[in-house]
This record gives structure tokens, sequence and C-alpha cells, in this order.
């Protein structure tokens, strides 16, 4: 049952299935463990970016094809749903159709991208994703009428999502508001397109693609359309990057080009995807965790240690909590010197 | 036997100023095993890479089965019938063996496109992917992942991806260079019973002349673009061109 | 096209195999590899047939060319880098930065040769810099070579994760060491100001880069055609262990072709620093996309291509922005685009053959 | 205890622009204070988060102050995005929002709650201020702004300010926010402004680096007769100034501009703290500080409706003079101040010396939360 | 016999977690062919490689003129004399042919008679001069590869399969070459699979099994005997 739900793709190591399994239980109870505004917040954008992250996937580890335009496709989603919530007013017939209307313009979107995939050599591909990405960033902050611009835009989203909302009293000391919902909402969701993922790069499907990474010359002379296989994957994985942008947005209830457009939040996409291990989608789990913990949580660790070194010359300069983005860039360069294929692959190999 | 299944007309291609298959027409025909042969560089591959859609022709036409193909893709052409196994090794080098072979049964039987069973689930496909692998004598290697196999290991699997793919044409490119001479028998053996079925065309390139003579019906030489001779192999064999420009002087220095 | 000239005739020998059938080839086959270099013309004349004042079409075809300059010193770099060794620097533009930083302090440190009217010191000043940005961005790049970048040669991927990590500790390692502030600088005093002819003004500091710029492609052009450096580094990154088995120590190469590269990018830093006269540790990151665009349609690794297609971007930007503010937005990666779509490997692509 | 959250873009880059806000708000609460930290007996607590300018996370450290902190009242952050996605989450857990020192019009404007207040000038006041300081007979005025909200806003504003003067805008030019060439930009602005007659300015509104000025004058504006004009800058920025000496425009706040004990307090004790005067921000982060002070010891409480009360029309000094909440709107109402630039040798950036300060009175500066 | 050129002792090689090479001995006398043959998969590339430093051998010495280079980085070995033809021909496909010559040439630039020599031996060479290597049809690709290890005097060749996918009349020629190459003084170890070239050509004759040698001795022993070789190597060579 359980090896079903997961397609068959075991993690393949007791270490790493102990891991999963204890992220699995952090989160799924997360507003019981860790009670506390910051926490939760922390354990559902880790749900919401285990799917981004793993679609992404998808799209490198799965497919070799490099694109920096994720985000783009993860702010179509939040987009969706801020601007059907806008107009539509606040409500569950808002949320829905802002999100299937965000996936559809992120599929078709990625169509467009992915045909020409079909001329340009992978690295060039690459570099146009980015420009088209930074392109539409630009572009939603200059049509500041319907997308708020820069400032981006807040809106409501329905009650029963909201603090405001009370089902009972209190259960294991946690309030039983919307709030609390909204948490489960996310979180079923993001278990249910990740599981869903992992289907798909199970499945006869996600072998072609792999073969496609290793061989596309190949793939195609014992015939399989390689353009057709490759625009697939390229949509499905911008839809469920949508659909993980609007869980995002349903989850801030703010969206704005620095929220979800960034090329920050590329960034920390791949490196993530790569710290946890390519091709392999449990590498998402573990890698938008350990990152987004890290975020939070690194600059308190470094103000510590900026404390203990006071007196010394150069040291609590570099330990300062302001400099936590030194550290992380160490991190960045260290992670691909001692995971080569990833935790995941560490794991695997054993070790 | 005798019914054409492919044929080219006029075949062309340039590289600039440089004609490699040069208005080449032929006709093969279902059932046979015709032996292409010719100097380095005579254009052979190309004119594989002609049938079976790699490059485009600067003029010319392939017509299989009556229906013309000239400006089909590579993977509606694999679709169609033409199989083809390259002369420099061209694998999926990371994945294991067997998953190699399952791959291209996977596309013969088109399921490419389904997403939501997972591949495990489709035994049918392993096992036969694992009968091709027994008929080639790799059965043991269908574990180890492509780029450990030794060079030899992998051209034969090469072979073996073609025969999995059981097109209507075969087009095998040298497929026995580098294999040694208690393995090429295999793989000479398995062409040999691939052409008693016959209801399949197989097309060969070689340069061992023993393997010509042991296997072909029909000789084809191409030289420097060009058909230069075409017809039973004791005659071919025989004719001026060949003996001049491809066989050369026998080693005879021992 | 490959073959489209043959140097010698065929062998003569008597050999009868090995008479390959050549044709001429037709005329376009032969024009093509000419087509990028005109390019720049045909926009320059596409724009004066736009704009409908001439002393504007000149002004800013002037100085749409001089900023193609620019652009392509800043881009020099990374392409020799990109395209010899297959390492694509995110990292570059943190070079561009600390270029800029340390010859800017440079210059300020000079400040009596900066502020003095004579072109002379002035120059002397800006070679001063430019030298000491060049030594610091190179010593950089050895290290980033030796550390960051040498596990991961052959890996596209990993190169961007690295070097973006590298990006990121340099840029706070400025930070550390010249504080948050950006730093104001006004140019040399006898590079201020502007040239004015027939109607147009060009901006003086726009001829130095002029003059850098084309300085530059000549030596790397000969420098590349000269020796065998260039050479061995696009065959090691095909296939290194057989460029050793050679008997070449390829390391070596690649450590200095990466110190150039590097170094290229402190000379880039210190011209973009003293055009915009205001230096962040993040102005590299910044100009990281133009930069990008301009070596891609350029044809990854060559410097030719390079060239042109900074002059093409330089030219473009000025005039869609003149022609159509909003559009200026997207004219880079139109430019891009199209130029993809006639040739999928860029204007004049290093890569021959798969 | 008092605890009092400091949310602002700490690292990323408006780093140093954050740094001086933050050394300014604690100045504040010290000057306020007597150098106590106590009002009323009860300590403060600042507690720092840092949104890496990013707008999602600044919400979520804000309800994190509110919620898990316990914060009584939050200052910040730098950037106008991150403050327009802050404002609701001050809304949802009803507590005071003081915002400093980012300007977008609409934070107190559409987009306001009653939980915010703000010390920190906005566009109207920037763009009102300039057009007092430009405005004079026959002036024909052209302005160049980036293209998004902010610089279009800016300039709407400015247009509004000029309406009923003499002065009138003949082109508006807006280039992308990343444009570093502004060659094309000149060329247009020059075509335009040739034929005009009279007294012919050029007016930049730029946020962030750039620097349009210099590379504009280097294309010599004075051929067609054409003056550049601005607003003041921090001091960093102000040193490119330098190449126009005479230049008019309005500005923020200046160290040797106002004269009052707040701010000989604050350019007296930066200078011994930090050497050097104090800048743009730290004035406001000053501001903030003592507001914070002032409302809550007027107040009597930290209770949010009570400091409301205190705080709708609370008058109170600080560095730039006194200032004033309106009740409307929240927005501190204050002076600015019309400049000439002066050009001294041995100081590293260009001397705005004042020509006039425009009061409150002065200003008139639009309601636009109805 | 002479003096070894090359010797191998007990060399053991691991690929990954592969025990590869497990205990090679083995010498190639100077100023001789040695042919190295075996089943496919055995380890006779592996063994080149590891002379060529490309693998690292865990155990044993490799002597090269009396010094050990078990541990001296490839380029040094290259250096010291040792041309190399791999088995995949490691051509530069992005160079063309002439680069692709030029960069053999390590010590200086082409000596104008020894490329008119390769191009007496390999005519296509010379026809596709300026051409991208990549572009070359397979057996180009070989003639190119073996060309490049001969466009400067070696000591020691190492030549992996150089035979296939040639046609005869070039294989003849090369074969010539490689007599040539050995009247200059110059010692070959030569893996081949077309054992009618190696008769031709061999003089001494090393065959692999399972990562050993597992028997040495003189061509001529081996090819009058049917029955080693169907010992050594599973199958009469003479019919084949
Ligand atoms: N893409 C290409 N561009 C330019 N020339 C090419 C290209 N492909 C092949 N050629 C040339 O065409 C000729 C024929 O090559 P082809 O590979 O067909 O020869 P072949 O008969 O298969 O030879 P071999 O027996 O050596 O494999 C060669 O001279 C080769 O250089
Ligand atoms: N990169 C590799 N990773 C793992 N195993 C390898 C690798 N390369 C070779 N091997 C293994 O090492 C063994 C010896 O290979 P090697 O290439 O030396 O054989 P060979 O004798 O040259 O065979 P052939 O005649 O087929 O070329 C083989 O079993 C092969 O599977
Ligand atoms: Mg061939
Ligand atoms: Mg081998």
């Amino acid at each position: 049952m359980l090896v079903k739900l997961l397609s068959g793709d075991s993690p393949r190591s007791p270490l790493l299935a102990l891991i999963l399994l204890a992220i699995l239980i952090a989160l799924a109870f997360a507003p019981f463990l860790f009670p506390g505004i910051r926490s939760v917040d922390t354990a559902a954008r880790i749900c919401i970016f285990i799917v981004l992250v793993a679609s992404y996937d998808l799209l490198l580890g799965y497919t070799g094809i490099v694109s920096f335009a994720h985000t783009m496709f993860f702010g179509m989603g939040a987009y969706g749903v801020a601007l059907a919530s806008v107009h539509m007013g606040r409500g569950f017939d808002a949320l829905a159709v802002g999100t299937l209307a965000g996936a559809a313009l992120a599929a078709v979107f990625a169509f467009l991208i992915a045909l020409f995939s079909l001329r340009v050599r992978a690295i060039f591909f690459a570099m146009i994703t980015l420009a088209v990405a930074s392109a539409v960033a630009v572009l939603v902050s200059q049509l500041s009428q319907i997308t708020g611009g820069e400032d981006g835009l807040t809106f409501l989203i329905p009650r029963e999502l909201t603090p405001a909302f009370r089902f009972g009293d209190e259960l294991f000391g946690v309030r039983l508001n919307g709030k609390l919902l909204n948490y489960y909402l996310v979180f079923l969701a993001s278990l249910a397109l990740f599981l869903l993922l992992l289907r798909i790069v199970n499945s006869p499907f996600g072998r072609v693609l792999q073969a496609i990474r290793e061989n596309d010359f190949r793939a195609e002379s014992i015939g399989y359309r390689v353009v057709a296989y490759r625009t697939t994957a390229t949509c499905i994985s911008a839809a469920v990057a949508a659909f993980a942008g609007a869980l995002y947005a349903v989850w801030i209830r703010y969206v704005g080009p620095d929220a979800v457009l960034s090329f920050d939040i590329m960034l920390d996409i791949l490196l993530m995807v790569v710290i946890g291990g390519m091709g392999t989608m449990y590498g998402a789990v573990i890698g938008a965790v350990l990152l987004l913990i890290a975020q939070n949580y690194l600059q308190e660790l470094m103000g510590l240690g900026a404390g203990a070194f006071e007196g010394v010359p150069i040291l609590p300069e570099l330990l300062s909590a302001d400099r936590w983005l030194l550290w992380l860039g160490i991190l960045f360069v260290l992670s691909v010197y001692f995971f080569p294929t990833g935790i995941v692959g560490r794991l695997r190999q054993g070790r | 036997m005798t019914h054409p299944i492919l044929e080219t007309r006029d075949l062309t291609v340039r590289f600039g100023g440089h004609v490699a298959v040069d208005a080449v027409s032929c006709t093969f025909r279902t059932g046979e095993l015709c032996a292409i042969v010719g100097p380095n560089g005579a254009g052979k591959t190309t004119y594989f890479n002609l049938i079976s859609g790699q490059i485009p022709a600067s003029a010319g036409r392939v017509v299989l089965n009556g229906q013309d193909i000239t400006r089909a893709g590579v993977s509606r052409r694999c679709d169609l019938g033409i199989g083809r196994a390259f002369q420099l090794t061209n694998l999926f080098p990371n994945l294991t063996v067997l998953e190699n072979v399952r791959l291209v049964i996977q596309s013969k039987r088109r399921m490419g496109f389904a997403l939501f069973s997972t591949a495990a689930s489709h035994v049918e496909l392993t096992n036969r992917a694992e009968e091709i692998l027994d008929s080639v004598r790799m059965m043991p290697l269908s574990g180890y992942k492509v780029s450990e196999l030794s060079h030899g290991n992998q051209r034969k699997l090469e072979v073996a991806l073609l025969i999995a793919l059981d097109p209507l044409v075969y087009m095998f490119d040298e497929p026995t260079a580098g294999m040694s001479v208690d393995e090429a028998p295999v793989v000479l053996d398995l062409i040999a019973r691939l052409k008693a079925q016959t209801d399949r065309t197989i097309l060969l390139v070689e340069h061992k002349m023993d393997v010509i003579r042991s296997l072909a019906d029909r000789i084809v030489v191409l030289h420097n673009g060009a058909l230069a001779a075409d017809g039973a192999p004791a005659e071919v064999m025989a004719s001026d061109v060949v003996q001049e420009a491809y066989m050369g002087k026998e080693l005879d220095i021992a | 096209m490959a073959h489209a000239e043959q140097r010698e005739a065929p062998p003569a020998g008597d050999e009868v195999a090995h008479r390959p059938t050549m044709t001429r080839a037709g005329l376009t086959d032969r024009l093509a590899p000419w087509m990028p270099f005109l390019l720049v013309p045909v926009l320059a004349v596409l724009g004066w047939l736009a704009i409908p004042s001439t002393s504007s079409w000149l002004t800013l075809t002037v100085s749409g060319l001089a900023m193609g300059m620019m652009i392509f010193i800043m881009a020099s770099g990374l392409t020799l880098v990109f395209g010899l060794m297959d390492v694509i620097n995110f990292g570059h533009g943190a070079f561009v930065s600390v270029g800029a930083f340390v010859g800017v302090s440079m210059l300020l440190v000079l400040a009596n040769m900066t502020e003095a009217p004579s072109l002379m010191l002035n120059l002397l000043a800006m070679l001063a810099a430019v030298i000491a940005a060049m030594v610091a961005t190179g010593a950089l790049g050895w290290a980033f070579e030796r550390v960051i970048v040498k596990p991961v040669y052959g890996a596209h991927l990993k190169q961007i994760l690295v070097t973006m990590g590298g990006l990121i500790v340099i840029e706070q390692l400025i930070v550390v060491l010249w504080g948050p502030e950006e730093i104001y600088i006004l140019r040399p005093e006898a590079l201020q100001g502007a040239v004015t002819f027939a109607g147009a003004a060009l901006e003086k500091y726009r001829l130095v880069a002029v003059g850098i710029g084309l300085a530059l492609f000549i030596a790397m052009r000969l420098v590349l055609r000269r020796t065998k450096i260039g050479l061995i580094v696009r065959a090691g990154v095909e296939n290194g262990p057989m460029v050793e088995a050679m008997g070449y120590r390829l390391r070596r190469v690649f450590i200095g072709v990466f110190i150039a590269g590097s170094a290229l990018a402190g000379l880039g830093g210190v011209m973009w620093g003293l055009y915009q006269e205001l230096i962040t540790a993040h102005m590299g990151q910044e100009i990281m996309i133009l930069i990008f665009i301009v070596v891609i349609i350029g044809g990854l690794g060559s410097v030719e291509g390079c060239f042109i297609g900074a002059l093409l971007v330089g030219l473009m930007q000025n005039y869609v922005a003149f022609l159509e503010p909003k559009a200026a937005l997207v004219s880079n990666i139109a430019l891009m685009v199209a130029i993809l779509m006639w040739r999928p490997q860029g204007m004049i692509p290093v890569v021959k053959a798969k | 205890e008092i605890r009092i959250a400091h949310v602002y873009g700490k690292t990323g880059p408006l780093e140093a622009y954050a740094k001086q806000s933050h050394d300014g708000l604690m100045l504040g609460l010290e000057y306020a204070t007597d150098g106590t930290m106590e009002i009323d007996g009860e300590p403060i607590t600042v507690i720092e988060k840092d949104t890496q300018l990013d707008p999602a996370r600044g919400r979520a450290l804000l309800a994190e102050a509110y919620g898990d902190d316990d914060a009584h009242i939050a200052v910040g952050p730098v950037s106008s995005g991150v403050a327009l996605a802050m404002l609701p989450v001050a809304q949802e857990y009803e507590r005071i929002l003081l915002v400093e020192p980012a300007v977008a019009d609409s934070i107190t404007g559409s987009n306001w709650n009653r939980y915010i207040f703000r010390t920190g000038r906005n566009s109207s006041q920037d763009a009102v201020s300039n057009a007092i300081a430009l405005a004079g007979p026959d002036v024909k005025i052209a302005t160049l702004a980036q293209d998004y909200a902010f610089g279009r806003d800016g300039i709407a504003a400015f247009r509004e300010a000029l309406e009923g003067t003499e002065a009138e805008i003949v082109h508006e030019e807006y280039v992308p926010t990343d444009t570093t060439d502004f060659t094309a930009a000149a060329e247009r602005i020059f075509n335009a402004m040739e034929d005009v007659e009279g007294d012919k300015k050029l007016f930049i509104v730029w946020a962030g680096g750039g620097n349009p000025m210099g590379k504009i004058q280097a294309m010599d504006p004075s051929r067609y007769g054409i003056e550049i004009a601005t607003g003041g800058n921090i001091l960093a920025a102000m040193s490119a100034y330098k190449q126009f000496p005479g230049m008019e425009g309005a500005t923020y706040y200046y160290y040797e501009i106002p004269d009052n004990p707040v701010n000989d307090w604050l350019v007296e004790t930066h200078q011994e703290r930090f050497g050097g005067p104090p800048d743009f921000f730290t004035a406001g982060g000053m501001a903030a500080g003592i507001a914070v002070v002032e409302a809550i010891r007027r107040a009597g409480s930290t209770d949010t409706e009570e400091l409301i009360a205190t705080m709708e029309g609370m008058e109170w000094e600080t560095p730039k003079g006194t200032m004033r909440f309106r009740e409307e709107d929240h927005q501190a109402l204050q002076s600015m101040y019309h400049f000439r630039i002066k050009v001294e040798d041995g100081v590293e950036w260009a001397i705005p010396e004042l020509v006039r300060e425009l009061t409150i009175e002065d200003l008139p500066i639009p309601v636009r939360n109805q | 016999m002479p003096e070894p050129i090359l010797s191998l002792e007990g060399v053991f090689t691991d690929i990954a977690q592969y025990h590869v090479l497990q205990g090679v001995d083995l010498t190639v006398p100077a100023g001789e062919v040695t042919m190295l043959l075996g089943r496919n998969g055995v380890g006779k590339t592996t063994t080149l490689k590891t002379v060529m430093g490309h693998w690292r051998a865990r155990e044993g010495r490799i002597l090269l003129d009396g010094t050990d280079i078990a541990r001296t980085p490839t380029p040094d070995i290259a250096r010291m004399g040792v041309g190399y033809v791999p088995e995949d021909m490691g051509i530069f496909a992005n160079l063309s042919v002439e680069e692709n010559m030029v960069l053999a040439a390590v010590t200086g630039p082409i000596d104008p008679a020894r490329r008119d020599w390769i191009f007496s031996v390999f005519p296509p060479l010379k026809t596709f001069w300026s051409s991208a290597a990549g572009n070359l049809s397979g057996g180009q690709k070989q003639m190119l590869s073996i060309a490049r290890a001969m466009i400067e005097e070696r000591r020691l060749y190492l030549i992996d399969e150089p035979t296939k996918g040639l046609a005869p009349a070039i294989i003849s020629t090369m074969a010539r070459a490689l007599r040539e190459l050995k009247a200059q003084g110059a010692s070959i170890l030569l893996v081949e699979q077309n054992f009618s070239v190696a008769k031709a050509l061999g003089d001494g004759v090393q065959v692999m099994d399972d990562g050993r040698v597992i028997w040495s001795g003189r061509m001529a022993e081996l090819a009058g005997d049917a029955a080693l070789q169907e010992r050594l190597m599973g199958l009469s060579l003479e019919g084949a």
C-alpha cells in the first residue's frame, strides 16, 4: 500500500527513509508540535516549496532541461489566485478559478517556451528562460493597474481560512481556527501534488524523460518524439509550480514581484534541488527542509556566534547576523563539494 | 521475397561543396540481406543517416512501402519501421542495460505517454527485455550501467536494442567492430536468424569480407558517395572497383 | 558547409579511393560566415531610416557603439571562460564589482592625479586603477578556480550553483571590506563632459572605452589565433584526459585562462564603475543578464561574435529607447530571440560539430 | 517591559539605508528617555527582524513580532513593497505599525488602515516641496522618472502640485528602472525642449542606483538652455551633485539645515559615536524613536486603542523640528527644505544650502486614504 | 630478448567499486610490436589507461625505461615519449583535423615531411584537413586518431584497436605504417581483435583474461597452435 502510494520508488536507504518519515510527521503535526506563528509559517512554506522544488526536479533532474523561468510559473499561480480574489471577491470559488486559470496560463507559457528548446542548445535555452523570466517580472511591476506593480496585491481569502474563523476551542493548547485549516489545506494539497509527481516520474513517461536526458538523439531514433515529451514535461512542471504558487498566495495572502517572481526564489529552488539530489524527488523534500530552516534560523544562530567571539578582530564582523548571506554562499559551495550527488545520492550510496 | 520495401531515388546530400552521397538510387526488397560496402568515407553511414532521417536530404527521395518519407522526422520513420544501430556507440550511458532495452520495447508498444501507472508494474516489458538480453548473452550484465561496460559489450548492446525494436528494415552499421573473436559469431548468428525470418529486410555495413561472403544476398558498393556497383556477392566482389579501391593489396605481409 | 573551401587540392597520388566529389558551394553558403559582420551597418541604416533627426541619429549611433564597446569589455572575460572552458561563471558579476571597488579605491587614493585637469595624469591614474583591479580580480580568479570551479568542470548546473555561491560570498566580502554604502565617484577631470560635433554630443569617457575595447579585441584575437592555448582549452573541455595524454598540463592552462577571464572582468568593472560613477557590491550582478545576452548571441566563446553582439545590443538599446521607450525593456530579449531563431548556435558559433 | 519590534530590510541591496534607519531609531529612543531606555520605569526592548527585502518574509516576521514576541508596536520597513505587504498584518493583529522610511503614497493612501502611522515623508511631500522650489514665472519643466508606480506617482503628485503656479510641465519621460544608458532619453527630452521658450528645467525623480543626472549633464543640456533639478539624497549620493553648483531643489533632511536642540544633539552624538554626521534616514529613524516614546508616555499605556487615540494629532519634537500626525491618514506632517547647491573644497559631498524652510503650513499635502 | 621499454609488475586497478585489473604482469620489449589480446571486457583497455595514468593502479609497479611511473602525472608520461591511441579515438570533434594534428605535435610546429608521410598513409586526412573532425566518417576518425599519435616520433605507442571500422585497403597501409614506426626504433603495444592483423604485425603476444595476463610468448607459437588459441580465447582464431 505504502509502496504503491510512493509509486514503487522507495527511499532505498534506511536512514533516508527515517529522515523522510520524521519530516512527514513533523509537517503533519506541525501546528501541534511547534506552536508559534513563525514555526507554523516555516512549516507551510516547507510544504509549498517541496512541491515547487519537486516540480522543478521533474524538469531538471528527470528531463535535463535547465530553466530559470520556474518562478515565473510559480508567480502565475499566485497572481491567479490574487487577481481572482480581488475581482471576484473573497471566496473558495475565486481560489479555484484563480488556481486553475494560473495553472492554465503557466502551461500555455511553458508550451510556448518549450518550443524554443527545439532549436537551441540547452544552455542557450537556460539563458532565454532567464531573460524571459526577468522581463515578465519587470512587466508585472510596470502593469501596475492590473498587478499592483512593485507594491503587489493584498487580498482576502475565505473567512474559513483566517484566524478570525473559530470552530472549537483548543486542542492540545492549539487554537482551532481558520489558520489551522489553512495550514492543513496547504499540507494536504502539497502531499497530494508531491505523490502525483512521484507517480509521474516513475511512470513509463518518466522513464522516457530520463532517456531523453541521457541521450535525446538516441531517444528520437528509437521512436520517441523528443519534442512532444519535453513539451509535456515542461507543461506539467509549470502547472504544478503554478499550483504551488496558488497555495503560497493562499497562505501569505499577498503577491508581489519580490515575493513570488524574484530571481532569489529561483536560486533557492536550484539550490534545494541540487543539495537534496537531482533526479530523486526525495531530494526536493530534503533540500527544501534544510534550506528553509537555514534561511529562517541561520541568522539567529549567527547572532549567537558573533556574541561568543566578541573582542576578536574580524571574526565578529564575519559572524554578525547581517552576514548570514555570506555563510549561505559558503554553504552553497560546500554542499556541492561534499554532496556531488546531493544528500539523497550520498545516503543511497551508503556512508 | 521480391516485394520492394525501401527505395531511394537520386538521394543526395551536400555538405557545403562536398557531395557525400551522390544521387544514389537503389531498391531493397523484403527478406533480403544487403551488404553495403565501400572505402572509409564513401558515404555509407551518411546514406544510413539519410534513410533513417538523422540528416535531411539535399535532393532525392526516400520511399518506404510506397510512402514517401523524405520529409518525415526520425521518430516517425522509426514508427513506420526503420530501425537503426549506430557505428559509434550511442546509448543511454547512465541507465542500466536492462532499462536501455526496456525503453526500446516500451517505445515499440507505444506506452511512452502512460503517465499514471508505474513503470515497474509493466512486467511484460521487463520479461521481453530479459529475453532479448539473453539472446545476446548479456543477461549477467543487465544490472550494470552502460557506462560501466567495456567497449565490446556496448557494441553488443547496440545490436540488442535494434533487435528489441524489431523494425521492418534493420540497419546495422559495422555491428561487429571491436567485438572479440568469440563474441562476433553470436551477433552474426543473430543476424542470420533475422534473415531467416523472411519478412524483415536487413541493410548491413561491414568491412569484414568473410562476414559479407557468408551472409549477404546482395552487395551494394558506394564509392565517393555514388553507387559504384550493385549485384550478387560473387560478381561484385570480383569487380575492379572493389578490388582496387576497397580491398587494396590483401594483407600479404605475413 | 565545413568543406566550403578546400585549402589544398585533393592529393595527387595514384589512390583511386579518395577523391570525394566536390562542387562549388552556393553563394549563400559562402556569404553566410560574413552575415553577422553586416548586421551592425544594417541596423545602423535601419536606425537612420526610422529616426527623423540626423543629429539625434548620430548621437544615438555613436554613443550606442561606444556603449557596446564597454559591454564588450565586460563580456570578453565571460566569453573566454564560457566559450573556451565551458564554464558558466555567474561569479563573473562579482569580479566586475570587485574590479570596480579596487579600481575606484585606487582612484580615490590618487585623487590628486584624477582631479588635475591633465589628460595624461588622468589616464595614468586610470591605468594604475586598471592594473590594480586586474591584479586583484586575477588573483581572486585564481582562488576561485582552485576552490570553487575545479570540482565542477563539465557540469553546467553545478557550475551555476557553485559560482552563484561564490558570487554571494564575494559580494558579502565586499560589504565587509568596504561597508554597505554605495560609493560615488567622479570621473577623472579630463574625461568629464562631452565633445560635440555636428549637433551630436558624445561623452569623452566613451571615447576611452572605444579605445580600450578595440585594443582588447585585437589583442584577444591575436592571442587566440597565434597560440595553441585556445586549442588546448577547447580540446580539453571536450576530452580532458586525451589532452593530458598528449602531454599538456591542462590544469595550468585552465587556471591561466580563468585568471585572464577574471582579470578582464576586473578591467570591465573599473570601466563600468567609472561610467556609472556609482559603485555597489551588486553592480556586477545587475549587469549580468545583459552580458549573458551578448555572449550568447555572439555564439558562446567567439570573441568576434561577442564583439558584434555587444555593438548590436548597444545600438539596439539606444534606437529602441529613443523610438519607443516602453519597448526598451524587451528589446534585448527580442534581439536575442531573433538571432537565435536565425542561428540557433549564436552568430558565430565556436562549436562546429556535435 | 515595552517591546518594540524593528522589522526592516537589514540585509540586501538597501543595507546602507537600513543601518541608518536603525541607528536613528536607537538614538531616538535614547534621546527621548534621556539615556535610561525606560518609559515610566518600564524598560524598552528592541527586537530586530530582517525582512531581507522579501515582502512575504516581512509579513511573516511582523506576524511573528506581534504574535510570538508580543511586540507592542512595530517600526519599519525600508522598502515600500514590503511595507504595503505588511499593512494588513497590523490590522489583523490590531497593533500599531509605524512606517519608516518607506515612502509610497499608498501606505497612508489607498492601502491605509487605522493601525498605520508614518513618520517618514511620503512621495507627495517630496513632490510638492520640489514643485514649490522649482516653480517660478515662465518655468518650463521636463521630467524624467522610472517607469513604475513609484516614478509615475511621484510625477503625478508633482504635476498636481504645480497646478496654480506659473510653471508648467512640457514633457514627461519615463524609462525602465534598470536603465543605464540615458542617451536616448536625453535625446528625446532635448528634442522636446529645443523649441520651447522660457526658463527650461529638467526635473529628475530617481530611486536607487543609476545616477542619470551626471550622464545627462555630460551630454551638455546647456546647449539647449536646460538646467537639471532634483531633490535631496543621502550624503554619499550628494557627492555626485558637485557637478551642479547652484542647482535648486527640495530635500527632506541635511544635517546642517534644521536649527533645533534635537538636531544639535543628534549631530553631536552621531559624530561622536559613528565618526560622521547623521544622514537622511538617521533623522527619520530618530523621529520614529521619539514618536514611540512620546506616544507611550502620553498614553500612559501600551494598549493599542489608547495609543491610537493619543497619536492622532500628536505633535512632537524631532531633528526636523515639530512633526504632527495628521488625524485623517496618520501621516506625519513635517518641514521640507528648499536648497541651493554649494560646492566647497574639502567636503566630500555638495552642500545643499538652505534657501527656505517649507513648513507644514506651506505644504498642501493631499489626503488620499478616503 | 631485448631490454623491456615498458613493464608492469603486479598491477591492480579499481574502477569505482569494481576490481578490474587483478595483478597484471606484462613486458613490452624495446623495438618490438607486442600484441595484447583477449576477449571483450577482460581489461585490455584498462591496462593501457593505467599505463597512461588515467586510472591509477592501487598496487604494483609500472616501469617505463626503468622509472616507475605509477604516480607520474599523465602529461609527464606523455612527454616521456608515449603516444596513445584510445579505444574511443578521443577525437576533438569541435576542432578541425588540422587543429587536432597541431595539438598532437606537442614539441613544436608540425614537421612537413612527417605530415606528408601521414598523408600518404591516410589520404583522407589531407582532403579534409580543414574540416571539423566531428564530421569525419567513423573510419576517418580512426585514421585521425592514429595519425595524431604518429605526428611526432615517440618511443612507445599504446594503440587500442586501431583497425576497427577501417576498410581493408586502409588496414594494409596502416600495417605498413606501423612497421615503418618499428623500423624507426619505436616500440608498440597493440590491442587488436583482428587476428590476421595481429599475426602479421606482432612479435610478442600477451593474452589477458579476467584482469590478468594468462599467457605470454612469441607470436609464432600462438599462431601455429590452434589448441592453444582455443584454450586462451575460447575459439580458434584462424578461421574467424
Ligand atoms: N555532418 C557532416 N558534415 C560534413 N561532412 C560530413 C558530415 N557527415 C559526413 N561527412 C563526410 O561525408 C563523407 C562520408 O561519411 P560517412 O560517415 O558516410 O562515411 P562511411 O562510408 O560511413 O565511412 P566509414 O567506413 O569510415 O564509416 C566523409 O568524408 C565525411 O567527412
Ligand atoms: N568506467 C567504468 N566503470 C566501471 N567499470 C568499468 C568502467 N570501464 C570499464 N569497466 C569494466 O572493466 C572491465 C574491463 O574493461 P576494459 O574496457 O578494460 O575491457 P577490454 O578488455 O578493453 O574489452 P573490449 O575488448 O570490449 O574493449 C569490464 O568488465 C568493464 O565492465
Ligand atoms: Mg561509417
Ligand atoms: Mg577495450
